[in-house]
């Protein structure tokens, strides 16, 4: 069931702000993360890239790094046989080129070494022989007909003919009579908009340690959002059975989605199997930019008519996305999020994806969905301007609801639009009086949400305390917030919970940490486990006492009689119970696996003051709420936490991250100088407000809250800096030259 | 290629290692030493994430050469905590949950304690000015400002 | 590679000489050592100039200051006369990189790294600082303005590095500032930038003035009629649009990725305004 | 039979009709008969689908009950980040 019977709201536990479990760990330096694990007669691993956008590998000549003293193993595309399905076969060829480079960064060769520095010489070593190939960029450039092609033959059945090779694949959503729709409209706004890519930009930059013996199984140590993922691609890219291989993922230094596939990984492995000795591959922070996934790039066409009191009466939409290399869905997501926001009768959003020598595109926070809000969110601003109209009640009227038919398809049930646009409505930050050179932006913001495959076991130790085994690594503090669920669950105390994070090994599948699913779907399978550990218990109990199991009830962390007729019993504990456990059948342990669905769509709205500088272009910005809908927070800490740092990835997004190609197709800021994440000095405080309106699908009434939050800043900011700059920007970034030039053009 | 033997302090204690002349502080400190609490983001300075003290100076220790530590006192986020005492900065940032992934954490509060060090009452905008150059992409920093402060605020008694 | 700490000037000369592949000095190495990190640089030599008596110490000399090669950007903005005298060239050079970075860069290392964008390099040409350079023939001293001599390159001969600099001394009424611009608030480099370096007369007009840009040209250029704009002014309105055309005028940028020609020409004009205003306040001038 | 809404790239495997109907009582069974009954929607179904049932999306599970009164909506295999 997806729809919960009881949606508990009353709460002893959730909603309180204990510290995490993993804090004392993270603050004395003791974490373990990716890179800080070594094995003896551990070989450092390195990656030898194409420094052409596109070329034909003709030939890779390995001897001389063979040769070099302390070189235990060198890999080429030659040592990985390609997985049959078409997903781990791109991937595989993204990890190891085959036969062409198709983008600056493309891995062509791999050594072990006896040192860093050794592997380091063995690289400079390789002679590889190029073909250079044309190469193209960008998404506009490569759907044009006669463009370099990327890779021949990739098109879906969906893909009209006669459209470059370079376009993988094409949707179409929406709804109602478009032509009509725009008949109705007083005024009718059409632009164009392009985002640069931007890269999720963790900290911590891929790694890990693979061992892999003759006898064909393997241990992996790695960085990942995903380790039973990571263990079914490399399976499959290592002819490998998934239980023969056991991944383990260490802490993580961010991930945002970019940690939900894998880049060193397989190579580890093969370079460990043929070498015999464990290896670490550490990639460096260019590798990082050059070679793992960046979101996409988009060019993105909206139009949208409105009636002069605010009502939307036709909308649509052209997105035209690239995921570098490879076919890419994301275009999908961003197609049917787009107008997520409103209650429309005529809708539609056309999609294409087209490969270009760029990265394969990673998942970046709610994948898809910025660019394509970004674009709608200006030109309802727009329309706002022209008419004259309250940006903030236009939304209200038109805002999506209970009954709306969703603009891609299905009918919402409850979700928090309306509340969440009240709240900003009511805030003293959307009537606070503005500065010459100063505007206000908002938008809305929306993503779908997922559960899906979760495994949650529970085990009482004999002295009462309680240990949750998961398989998700924690990105934002989930382990402390599914203690917390667990706790209120049992009735005890939070500090007698830990909850561990364990390998491939040690539990059932687990879905990636992804689709802001961890607190909904691993605290779904927390509290059943709980209560499955507590029928055991009431069991136990009926037994000790004598009486039936249904004369026993669970209440507030102790098994009592049912009723009067019961029997006296005074009530046992946890603890009593878990210490009498092995006279009475030994240990107790609850568990739950489910492939979770019901996970509730999640919209937020954000506002935004700005200054831009006439003479400089320069955006600071000024002041920054966020509202939004999280179901039940359960940690609000990390509820904020998610909050404040999706917006502050969005403000990047906005004014100062892309990924800038020359001439020759190679990356010119694969570094943190100049891809521009920023910094504490840029920012105000980010202020936020929670809204909880239950999740019908989640005991506690939970929703994800992770990707939701970097949506609305791209047109939050936007919004506000055209308002201060009395030009309408129409480029992401919106760095200082863009701005200048718009102001300068303007006269 | 010629190693280097160095004598150093770090944390405290007196410590020799041999390293190549071309490696990092940062790099001994984590291979050589098993101190991996500072992080390697970047190694080019931009990240702050490698943030130690070389005699009483914040520095990035992607940024210095091993060879370099000779005769210095290195102190590093290992030895913040007086053995199971944690420093107040350690304490409100699990109290103000001023860290998610953790990974930019030591190098962050390694930087805030030399803040504090020479100003124990620093603005909100000298915190964030200070700790530019430590990069955090979970929290969008607003709660390690917090963080920043409270213990501020507790080590002045105030 | 070869690491070296030698204990003095002379003998560090000796080092570079004798240097048989590619020799580097060390002082802050936040520019040297990130080129190793990257593979950019692989130098046979480093000479770690630190350890030399005097090259970590600012003194007075003269009137002025005298700053060793070795005194990081940090110990400069700790020197309370310094910052009186020379606030512009402190803050240039408290504007590079992070507070990490401020605690090892060197204003010497700086300025031999070679980039147009510099940030501690217009003051110190604004300021008609000199050079103390020491080579294999001895040491000779040098404006800074003839140091730089394109992206990369300096006019040092092989085996010369720069042991200090010298500040002279300041007339009562004068100051200098600096201001560059960047995209964040901090850790860039700098798109365009702008120093000015002023002295004024008895009665409140400007005496002497030197304005010099960075990043929009092959290296930092000191622009002679800028300064000309202001002599004799109290900074009204048409002089420090004369200032900011002057400014324009110099500039010879690039297309690059962190600005376009039109947008640096444009932003150097108003950061040199900018700029003249606050050193004008410094220097006890009123508009 | 229940109806099935299909997004509009999907419209070219029906012969352009929006809302096919099948005889089905699972996610199962639908995805079944839509393969058989428009074949060209098959490669879609192979790469992916997911299943919005009165607006609460399944990503994967067969066995999910279809009746003629709920809203069956079909989209894309959706992943996140």
């Amino acid at each position: 069931m997806t729809r919960q019977d009881k949606i508990i709201r009353e709460f002893k536990q959730v909603g309180t702000r204990p510290p995490r479990p993993d804090g004392i760990d993270k603050v004395t330096g003791r974490a373990m993360y990716g890179a800080d694990v070594t094995a003896p007669g551990m070989l450092w691993g390195k990656v030898l890239r194409s420094p052409h956008a596109h070329a034909r590998i003709l030939s890779i000549d390995t001897a001389a790094a063979e040769a070099l003293e302390g070189v235990k193993a060198v890999v080429t595309g030659a040592d990985f046989t390609l997985p049959e399905d078409e997903f781990s076969r791109d991937v595989a060829v993204n990890c190891m080129a085959q036969d062409a480079a198709l983008y600056d960064g493309h891995a062509v060769a791999a050594v072990a070494a006896v040192s860093e520095a050794v592997a380091k010489a063995a690289l400079k070593l390789i002679r590889v022989e190029y073909e250079v190939l044309p190469h193209v960029i960008d998404v506009d450039a490569a759907m044009a007909p006669g463009a370099p092609v990327v890779q021949p033959g990739r098109a879906y059945e969906n893909v009209p003919e006669g459209l470059s090779e370079n376009v993988t694949s094409h949707c179409e959503f929406g709804h109602g009579d478009l032509a009509a729709g725009f008949d109705k409209a007083d005024v009718i706004v059409e632009r164009s908009f392009r985002t640069a890519a931007t890269h999720q930009g963790y900290i911590e930059p891929h790694a890990c340690l693979a061992a892999m013996g003759g006898d064909g199984r393997a241990d992996l140590w790695c960085c990942t959002q995903g380790q039973f993922h990571v263990r079914e691609v490399c399976a499959a890219i290592m002819g490998m059975e998934s239980s023969q291989l056991r991944v383990t993922a260490s802490e993580i230094g961010g991930g945002f989605g970019g940690k939900t596939t894998v880049f060193v990984e397989p190579v580890a492995l093969a370079l460990s199997r043929k070498a015999g000795r464990p290896v670490k591959i550490v990639m460096k922070r260019d590798e990082v930019f050059r070679a793992t996934g960046p979101t996409v790039h988009s060019s993105i066409d909206v139009r949208i008519g409105m009636t002069k009191d605010g009502r939307i009466t036709a909308a649509e939409a052209h997105l035209r996305y690239s995921g570098g290399a490879f076919p890419c869905g994301t275009v999908d997501m961003g197609a049917q999020a787009a107008f997520a926001a409103y209650d429309l009768d005529a809708v539609r959003t056309f999609g294409w994806n087209a490969m270009t020598n760029r990265p394969k595109e990673a998942a970046y926070r709610a994948p898809g969905a910025p660019q394509a809000i970004y674009a709608v969110e200006s030109v309802v601003d727009e329309l706002c301007q022209k008419l004259g109209l309250d940006p903030l009640e236009v939304r209200i009227l038109n805002a999506a609801r209970k009954g709306t038919k969703s603009a891609y398809g299905p009918t919402f049930d409850e979700i928090g639009l309306l509340a969440t646009l009240e709240a900003a409505k009511a805030h003293p930050h959307y009537t606070a009086p503005l500065g010459p050179n100063q505007g206000r932006g908002l938008s809305c913001g929306f993503w779908f949400n997922f559960g899906g495959n979760t495994c949650v076991t529970m085990n009482l130790a004999f002295d009462g305390t309680v240990t949750i085994t998961e398989g998700n690594p924690d990105i934002g503090g989930s382990r402390a917030s599914i203690s917390l669920m667990a706790a209120e669950e049992l009735g005890i105390p939070y500090d007698k919970v830990r909850t561990i994070v364990a390998d491939t090994a040690s539990i059932g599948h687990n879905d990636i940490t992804d689709g802001s699913r961890v607190t909904f779907a691993v605290g779904l399978a927390t509290i059943e486990a709980a209560r499955d550990a507590i029928a055991r218990m009431c069991a136990r109990v009926a037994k000790i006492w004598g009486i039936e199991p249904d004369a026993v009830e669970w209440k507030d962390g102790a098994v009592h009689p049912a009723g009067p007729n019961a029997g006296k019993f005074p009530p046992m504990s946890l603890a009593e119970i878990a210490e009498t456990s092995p006279n009475t059948g030994g240990p107790i342990a609850g568990h739950h696996e489910v492939n979770a669905d019901g996970a509730g769509v999640s919209f937020g709205v954000h506002l935004v003051d700005v200054e831009v500088d006439p003479e400089t272009g320069a955006t600071k910005v000024l002041r920054y709420t966020v509202f939004q809908d999280a179901g039940k927070a359960v940690h609000p800490d990390y509820v904020e936490g998610q909050m404040q740092g999706g917006a502050v990835q969005g403000i990047g997004w906005a004014l100062n991250e892309e990924y800038i190609y020359g001439e020759d197709g190679r990356l010119q800021n694969p570094g943190f100088l100049d891809y521009r994440v920023p910094v504490a000095s840029d920012l105000p405080d980010i202020e936020t407000v929670i809204l909880e309106i239950p999740n019908p699908g989640h005991p506690y009434g939970v929703r994800g809250v992770g990707e939701t939050p970097i949506v609305p800043p791209l047109a939050a900011i936007a919004n506000a800096v055209s308002r201060a700059a009395g030009v309408r920007l129409t480029e992401l970034p919106m760095s200082p030259p863009r701005i200048l030039k718009a102001l300068s053009a303007q006269g | 290629m010629k190693t280097i033997p160095v004598s150093t302090k770090v944390n405290g204690d007196t410590v020799e290692f041999l390293c190549a002349p071309e490696e990092t502080l940062l790099d001994a400190l984590r291979n050589r030493l098993g101190l991996t609490g500072a992080k390697e983001g970047c190694g080019s300075g931009d990240c702050g994430a490698c943030s130690v003290l070389v005699d009483g100076r914040l520095v990035c220790a992607c940024l210095v050469l091993a060879a370099e530590a000779e005769g210095a006192e290195i102190d590093t986020v290992e030895g913040m905590a007086a053995g199971e005492r944690l420093h107040p900065l350690q304490r409100h940032f699990i109290d103000s949950a001023a860290l998610q992934c953790g990974v930019c954490t030591p190098g962050i509060l390694v930087a805030a304690k030399a803040l504090l060090d020479h100003n124990p009452d620093p603005s909100d905008e000298e915190v964030r000015y200070w700790l530019a150059g430590n990069l955090c992409r979970c929290t969008g920093y607003d709660k390690i400002v917090r963080a920043v402060q409270s213990a501020a605020a507790e080590m002045r008694g105030a | 590679m070869q690491y070296e700490r030698p204990q003095s000037t002379a003998e560090a000369a000796r080092l570079l000489h004798g240097a048989t592949g590619p020799a580097r000095i060390l002082a802050g190495g936040t520019d040297l050592i990130v080129q190793m990190n990257a593979g950019m640089a692989e130098p046979a030599l480093v000479v770690d100039i630190k350890r030399i008596a005097g090259l970590r110490d600012i003194v007075a000399e003269d009137g002025g200051f005298r700053i060793g090669a070795a005194v990081a950007c940090a110990e400069m903005g700790e020197h309370a006369g310094l910052v009186a005298a020379w606030p512009g060239i402190v803050e240039g050079a408290n504007l590079i990189g992070s507070t990490q970075v401020q605690g090892r860069a060197t204003m010497a290392g700086n300025l031999c790294n070679g980039s147009p964008a510099a940030d501690a390099v217009p003051g110190l040409v604004a300021a008609g600082a000199t050079a103390r350079i020491v080579g294999p023939e001895g040491e000779r001293d040098c404006p800074v303005a003839a140091i730089p001599a394109g992206p990369g390159k300096t006019t040092l001969k092989p085996g010369e590095f720069v042991a200090s600099f010298f500040l002279p001394a300041r007339p009562a009424r004068a100051s200098d500032a600096y201001l560059r611009f960047i995209p964040r608030t901090e850790m860039d480099i700098a798109v365009a930038s702008a120093a000015v370096n002023l002295v004024l007369a008895g009665d409140g007009s400007v005496a002497e003035a030197r304005v010099a840009l960075g990043a929009v040209a092959p290296t930092v250029r000191l622009v002679d009629p800028a300064g000309a704009a202001l002599v004799g002014t109290r900074l009204e309105e048409d002089a420090l649009e004369a200032l900011a055309g002057a400014c324009r005028e110099a500039c010879a940028p690039i297309d690059d990725k962190r600005g376009t020609i039109e947008f640096r020409t444009r932003v150097a004009g108003v950061l040199a305004r900018r700029a003249a205003l606050i050193a004008y306040t410094r220097a006890g001038g009123r508009t | 039979m229940v109806k099935v809404l299909l997004w509009g790239s999907l419209r070219s495997a029906t012969g352009g009709q929006a809302e096919v109907e099948v005889e089905a009582s699972t996610f199962k069974e639908l995805l079944d008969r839509l393969s058989e009954d428009y074949p060209g929607l098959k490669p879609q179904i192979e790469r992916g689908v997911s299943l919005a049932l009165d607006g609460v999306i399944y990503r994967e599970a067969w066995f999910t009950p279809i009746g003629p009164d709920n809203e069956v909506v079909l989209m894309p295999y959706m992943t996140g980040g």
